[in-house]
């Protein structure tokens, strides 16, 4: 577990599809606290039900006793999450997901996960086998950054 | 107790000259568990079927997975030659498909109506 | 911690007025996800809500650096929420709230939270100083037994 | 950030037999934070106030806490010989009100027009 900062919720679910919608949910309820738009906060909820997804999926193939751990630190102009699991997490390069070559049958049509959850945050990076295990770190400022 | 099931209704429209509209409206979740609902429920339309209507405005819940299987049926659509026509997806959900560029297969509508309208 | 049972969600939360909302709203989704109706989750809602704003104010004295922990359990037919803190737990019998006597001013006008939990869910007990703290321990049933 | 702000507005409606009523709108929250906003916009209200209703159709999240400070507010409403309506409140909330023994103080109306024509 995270260290005890009062600024700090944190939400440990069992690695089963449908569970994301909690972490989404109460994910929203602190951006809601925040004063986050409504628009940033279904911005927010997509992205931290892909990475929970993922890391129940790919971290711990859906092993329903393996829990996946979302830390939510709160700060005056920004919250960051994190999806953690234990399992390896993201290995190499992901490619960007091409529309076209799914269409055609060339690509997998999934694989947009990744390519959702940073189009849709402010900053995401993917940290593997770190302090908390392979995490998912997903951050949104609450008034943007000048240069976006 | 995983997802809200997805939930499809068909029926079919009168077109606007003459061909009918074969309407599919979703409702529930729509996850990796939706591949009955959105592809099963795509392939059992008969054959004669070329104006497809997406009606998702009952859709609670939709994330990647579920956009696979839309893509999915695009992919099939495509194939088939039919033309496939969506409305009632919420502003946020609008900005999701665009980012991963399904506005190019179907357009997104405003309301049934103007989806209707669409096809030619 | 509590053990890591795949039918087991817990959030940690610190002890900061308007908190309880995240609480309020993780329970919610959880209950929802079970197929509870809307006016048994918004039972729901009011009683885990003033569960953690007791452990909040009475547990922690409003200490924002000590974390409210929820613990939701989730079996086939029933949800249970424990919401404990680092607290003594309720000393003593607590008085049922009477609305006259506070119209006299004769009582506080306070005092109704525990009431209000003990009425709007199935089952309600408090435990002090127990394993996880102390904590107020709420149940709903899917199906209300036949007795009720 | 503790709380979605309690906001109240105060304004008057001409009463059915003469007497005007003055109403209270709220919004937002009614927390433990709200004291200001319930007794103290309570407290500033003209003297001649008889007829008082209370709008709780825009509160989102109402708390024992704040339901305290309703009852001080009827209480000291009481001694004051007003009379006050309530109406907007949530099926939930009016079975909390209820459970409380708030509805010995104050009805709860279905709408605005109900409460209105309580006054006598
Ligand atoms: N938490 C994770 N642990 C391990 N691998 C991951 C994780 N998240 C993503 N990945 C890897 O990145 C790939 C792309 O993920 P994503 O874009 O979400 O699409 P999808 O999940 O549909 O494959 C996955 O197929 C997986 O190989
Ligand atoms: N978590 C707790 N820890 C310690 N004491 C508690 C706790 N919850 C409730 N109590 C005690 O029970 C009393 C009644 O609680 P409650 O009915 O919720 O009303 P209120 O919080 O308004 O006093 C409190 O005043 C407090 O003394």
């Amino acid at each position: 577990m995270e260290a005890n900062n009062s600024s700090t919720v944190e939400l440990r679910l069992p690695s089963r599809l449908g569970y994301e919608k909690v972490a989404m949910n109460t994910a929203a309820s602190v951006a809601r606290l925040m004063g986050f738009s409504e628009d940033r906060i279904e911005d927010l909820k997509t992205a931290v039900a892909e990475a929970c997804i993922n890391s129940m999926e790919h971290g711990h193939k859906l092993d329903e006793s393996l829990k996946v751990e979302v830390i939510l630190s709160i700060t005056d102009n920004s919250l960051e999450v994190k999806v953690c699991d234990e399992g390896p997490g993201v290995q190499g390069k992901v490619p960007v997901p091409n529309l076209e070559l799914k269409m055609s049958g060339e690509e997998s049509p999934r694989g947009m996960g990744m390519f959702l959850i940073k189009s849709l945050v402010d900053e995401a990076e993917w940290i593997s086998s770190g302090p908390n295990g392979s995490c998912a770190r997903l951050v949104i400022h609450l008034h943007k950054p000048e240069e976006e | 107790m995983q997802d809200k099931a997805t939930r499809v209704k068909v029926s079919e429209l009168p077109g606007p000259n003459g061909t009918p509209i074969t309407v599919l409206r979703f409702s529930g979740d729509i996850t990796s568990a939706s591949k009955d609902a959105v592809l099963g429920t795509y392939q059992s339309l008969p054959p004669g079927a070329k104006r497809i209507l997406l009606d998702f405005s009952n859709v609670e819940y939709l994330n990647s997975s579920g956009i696979a299987l839309v893509i999915q049926m695009l992919m099939q659509a495509g194939k088939a030659g039919q033309s496939i026509q969506s409305f009632g997806l919420s502003p946020h959900f609008q900005k999701v498909f665009t980012m991963v560029g399904i506005t190019n297969y179907t357009k997104l509508h405003p309301d049934e109506a103007a989806a209707c309208a669409a096809f030619d």
